[in-house]
């Protein structure tokens, strides 16, 4: 298939699992005729036509809700979200029914559905459009909460998601819809739900991450090589929830340093869980505190000040400097 | 072209058959097999006496909180009745005699006010969806549901209940609005009870009716007298073949009254004259439909006697059952079953953690 | 007894005073003062321009996204005429017209879109709130805010905006709801103009008119042509008095047409054919005007004239102004400022967390 | 004023305020005439009229929204949400707008609302009414979120709460509302925002907890005083977020020990960010893994289940000894 961005490899799940089952249809606002606002539907009206490519009226709860009434009658529906700033709208649906769907049934009707939001900073956009809130949908038991960092992860983690039996929301890093190519195989791939992933292995330092703040970890993780002769290792989450919290528990009985890197807020985010995992975990391997690099606890500005708000290797670096020095 | 009216398509009518006197309108009188209206009184004054044991459960402590139907049963099972096995029903929390009448397990129903999950067990082929809390929340989920019926080209209904407080909720109006946009086979029905907990009809909202709500989604909308089971039907079955037949939704209002207390954690003489409560009771939808089926020679005092005595005790076996089942269900580690249709390693450490716990001495 | 229509009390007409071909309909004409329509076109011309400033802006990479209003200045300005000082407006995020009407700073526009957080300040004096990105988020907002106003005995009112798409929000519900069953003096004013990103109003909901969706909360509910500024003002004017005499909320749906882009970062042509354009550049609402303001001996083409080198000049001076401005808002730890009205301990610390960081070198 | 419980303890506080503040208003479903399903409203119709307290159509959307727009009036709205668990449908309007308002304005309005919810479980509820899904607004920036664990600490909160110029969310324990009575002073009482208490003080283990935990909590240190001869520090936290992380990292500068306990699912909880931040701020002084004895993450079963997912005696001891043990 060649190299994609972020965007065409999402289209290429979508594409190539709507082709192989019939009951996986998509809906939300302006994915039809416009083929989404980030044209990462492109292409599916012509190809499976209105009835599987829904444009729907402007109405976030409706379209969660309406996705738990189809999967309850056994379709598979993917529905997008326009921003996750908008998510918070659908979000008792999602909370009160696709999350309790099978328990409440003991198992008869479990909620097979993806619901896909762009979420995060980094391409200019207005109040609402840049936030990263994924924190809210790990916490919610019953669901599970995904979030790829580049195109190949975000292909193959879409495929599973959309096979998955439970309710999966899919956080897609907005900032690397189209930051970089990757070698996509046309061929089937897959990637399991749940699972992290070590992408640069080092042992000296762990940093944990996901989504758009995996390429500029890994360029702190070079810096620090060249720099300060420290070999860093990378961990890209990918599932934020069921968190993997073996790999990482498992890298700092190596390194003794952590660094978490996240856009999300600091407090209540998903690094104190990674935090609080570790201390639960591998206590005694714990050489210095735990370090979170992550967006502050005051709503993220206006485009301008994004830059300050979000992580940035400068920080990231200070923060491991800090740790190693502890 | 200055000021001109706009033709809305629809008209809202509403409708009655056989009124609070027993009166009937024969001209309008819906055509319903002998068997049909037998069963449709016996499922009514089933639900009844049903509603009532539950009443007496709970106060005793066997059962914790839930909505009594009491007054509604022409309203439900009016509407349900119409529907085939296959269509699909979504109940909203008080439509015990409409969940009774598509065949839901009265000692599941009984299971889930005591507090166990395991009443929720919806079997294989069961059309019914289970009971929804978070108010008008299942709209949406019929207006999906029924889109997939139709993406299926299968034949079937969805009919979702819900009541008149519902109507103010955003899910309500978003699950319409899909449902007219798509004409999708759901049918809205409506259960106007007067009152949502303490706030009555005529607070909830300013229109004169909630069936001209279907206005605003360019649906047809109905109000039918509740009480009155010919009445629901008829509307019902209307709507139903409209759905079926590729015509889109409806919304049905059907004016009942809820007799009984919101729920049991609820005390209504703080809000509620119980003048009102004497005045619907004269409407009562049982006794009603009782004296059609006697003029139609389908009923006597001595069946309403004999009928009385066989539900007792059908109600009796029920509350045994449950009781026995309640004694079987002994596993707490079912909380961690279905919470996912696999068992993620972080919960099946907690589940090895609460078992640990459990084995432990206080 | 048996099946009747209900009076539904309102019915839902469609108002036209100036058509497109500028021919009046003179027994409807509404009594406004000459300055007030010179006014009112000025500012028509004013938004135009700037907005088309703004679309150079952003295509220059100076500004990020907005949504352009082209073809709305009718809808927008025709309704915010009638409010006073002291009225509150509550726009969504493509009401740059009305809000330039209420006095808003056009370089705080400007800063906004240019992503400083400083741009939002509202002055002390303002009636005017934010603008409000999650569609139909507004509504609820406008209608709680009047009802502070009815709480405090003032005679002041609410309009707020939202577009086609917004009505079918469960917010938009659940406002309109609540103004009515209040009656608070609240106005709603829908700028219909016939699509919701890519999504025609005829896709949006099934209903005929969004005029008619006031059915569903028993309040007036009113069609205009929105391009034609007479019929938007009479009908905002009906609206607002109604309001402020006590007699609650209205609807209204002005039918425009949004002639650009929906936002900078939207291209129509996947989605819009332009012979629609063309077909509503024929009804363009300035043109109209002008049309009936020369009739009226109002204004002159070399009128027309003065006022565009006039308004060309004041938009230089505020892009100038705009861009000393950015100049000087260097301060980045602002973002910690507004967060709560006191800085809480943690947020210090982050604060200085976040200076350290920006005195250390790369 | 004699011996309350906390619905007594909360309409004091409510009927003190609306008296001395006229903008004081009270809205929510059947908060009027009914007295609210608790009765924590019980009176106020009478004394304040139905201009004041204000029993609404049945939305919370609605609820939260317009109390947002009386607040931009001026009003100081003291808005119910029946149970916690339909909170998340006005979520947005929080999130979005009570949250946002001040910094979106740069200062000039302010939403002085107050959003009170019963939460958690004990009270043989049904489906959806015994969640603690406090971590949602804890992660929000620009929300107060404040949980009272008695009478008398609610009346105080709720008073600050209500005068506070920011929205604050405040989650009543409901398995508190009846369960004891405490000495609540006539006199105007307060408690800051944002401050934690020590409510036991000891030298061998830290506990913190908050809501309906403290009183079992109180139990658990009490035995480990008699059967181990371990003297715990129990600290309430009353306000969730911002977080009063002070006296907990100090207390375990003393103790080296610490057990959290809450109701909330343990995952991506409230304990996490205490977790983190006693490794952020006391890491040297840890001897043993922090321990988290908190609702697991699963739906909270039906009522005869409930005891299973809620921490009690047993579990907060059995995290006690193994943490001291360890
Ligand atoms: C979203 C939501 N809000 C509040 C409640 C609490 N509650 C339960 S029933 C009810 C009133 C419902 O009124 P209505 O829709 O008329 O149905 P009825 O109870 O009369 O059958 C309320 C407020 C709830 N279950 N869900
Ligand atoms: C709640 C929400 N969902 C989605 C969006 C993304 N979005 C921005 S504008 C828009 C369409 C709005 O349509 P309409 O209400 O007709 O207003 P218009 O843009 O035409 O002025 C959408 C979907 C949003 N801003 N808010
Ligand atoms: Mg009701
Ligand atoms: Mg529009």
């Amino acid at each position: 298939m060649g190299k994609m961005n972020m965007v065409e490899a999402i289209n290429l799940a979508l594409k190539q699992e709507m082709e192989k089952d019939g009951d996986v249809i998509v809906l939300g606002e302006d994915v039809g005729v416009d083929g989404g606002v980030f044209r990462v539907t492109e292409g599916l009206l012509d190809a499976y036509g209105e009835e599987r490519v829904i444009d729907t009226p402007l109405a976030e709860s409706m379209i969660a809700g309406a996705s738990v009434g189809m999967a309850i009658h056994g379709l598979k529906p993917v529905c997008e979200i326009q921003f996750s700033g908008f998510s918070y709208i659908s979000f008792h649906q999602m909370e009160a029914h696709a999350a309790r769907y099978r328990a409440r049934t003991q198992g008869r009707f479990g909620i097979q559905m993806v619901l896909r939001c762009p979420y995060g900073g980094g391409v200019r956009a207005l109040e609402h459009h840049s936030e990263s809130r994924e924190a809210y949908y790990a916490h919610t038991p019953g669901l599970k909460t995904v979030i790829p960092s580049g195109p190949r992860k975000a292909r193959a983690l879409l495929v599973s998601a959309i096979r998955d039996p439970d309710p999966v929301i899919f956080y897609e890093p907005k900032a690397a819809y189209r930051a970089f190519r990757e070698e996509v195989p046309e061929d089937e791939e897959t990637f399991p739900i749940g699972e992290s992933e070590i992408v640069r292995e080092g042992k000296d330092i762990t940093f944990i991450t996901y989504g758009a703040m995996l390429q500029r970890t890994l360029d702190a993780a070079d810096t620090l090589q060249e720099e300060d002769g420290v070999e860093a290792e990378v961990i890209d989450l990918l599932t934020v929830s069921p968190m993997d919290d073996q790999k990482f528990t498992e890298s700092v009985r190596k390194t003794g340093h952590v660094v978490i890197v996240h856009e999300a807020h600091r407090s209540f985010g998903p690094g104190a869980e990674m935090a609080a995992r570790l201390v639960e975990k591998s206590f005694l391997y714990l050489e210095a505190p735990i370090r979170r690099v992550t967006g502050y606890d005051v709503v993220i500005p206006l485009y301008q000040r994004e830059k300050d708000y979000i992580p940035d290797v400068k920080r990231i670096l200070h923060g491991a400097r800090e740790t190693l020095e502890f | 072209m200055p000021k001109k009216e706009i033709d809305l398509a629809y008209k809202i009518e509403h409708l009655s058959i056989l009124d609070e006197d027993g009166e009937l309108d024969s001209d309008l009188e819906p055509d319903i097999s002998d068997d049909l209206l037998v069963k449709m009184h016996r499922t009514m004054l089933l639900t009844r006496r049903f509603d009532e044991r539950m009443l007496t459960l709970q106060r005793q402590g066997k059962m914790g909180t839930f909505a009594p139907i009491k007054g509604q049963e022409a309203s439900q099972i009016g509407a349900a009745a119409v529907l085939k096995e296959k269509d699909w029903l979504a109940p909203s929390f008080r439509e015990m005699a409409a969940e009774v009448w598509r065949g839901k397990s009265m000692e599941n129903i009984l299971l889930v006010y005591a507090g166990f999950n395991e009443g929720g067990l919806i079997p294989d082929e069961s059309h019914t969806l289970p009971v929804c809390i978070p108010v008008a929340t299942q709209v949406p989920h019929a207006a999906g549901l029924a889109y997939a019926i139709k993406f299926k080209k299968e034949e079937n209904v969805v009919m979702v209940f819900h009541g008149d407080g519902a109507t103010s909720e955003g899910d309500f109006h978003e699950g319409l609005n899909f449902a007219a946009v798509f004409q999708t086979p759901t049918v809205f029905v409506c259960q106007n009870n007067q009152w949502a907990i303490s706030v009555p009809r005529s607070r909830q909202t300013h229109s004169k009716t909630l069936a001209q709500k279907a206005l605003a989604y360019g649906m047809p909308g109905i109000q039918v007298d509740g009480n009155d089971i010919l009445a629901v039907y008829s509307a019902a079955k209307d709507a139903v073949e409209r759905a079926r037949s590729g015509d889109g939704p409806t919304l049905i209002e059907c004016i009942t009254y809820r007799m009984s207390v919101h729920t049991t954690a609820d005390d209504p003489s703080e809000y509620r004259d119980e003048e009102e409560v004497k005045e619907w009771e004269k409407r009562d939808p049982i006794t009603r439909f009782q004296k059609y089926l006697k003029q139609k020679d389908l009923l006597s005092d001595e069946d309403i006697d004999n009928l009385e005595e066989e539900i007792k005790s059908d109600i009796k076996d029920v509350v045994q059952s449950w009781e026995e089942k309640m004694e079987d269900l002994g596993d707490p580690t079912d909380m961690f079953t279905y919470q996912y249709a696999e068992l993620p390693p972080h919960l099946v450490a907690q589940k090895e953690e609460f078992e640990a716990m459990l084995s432990k001495k206080e």
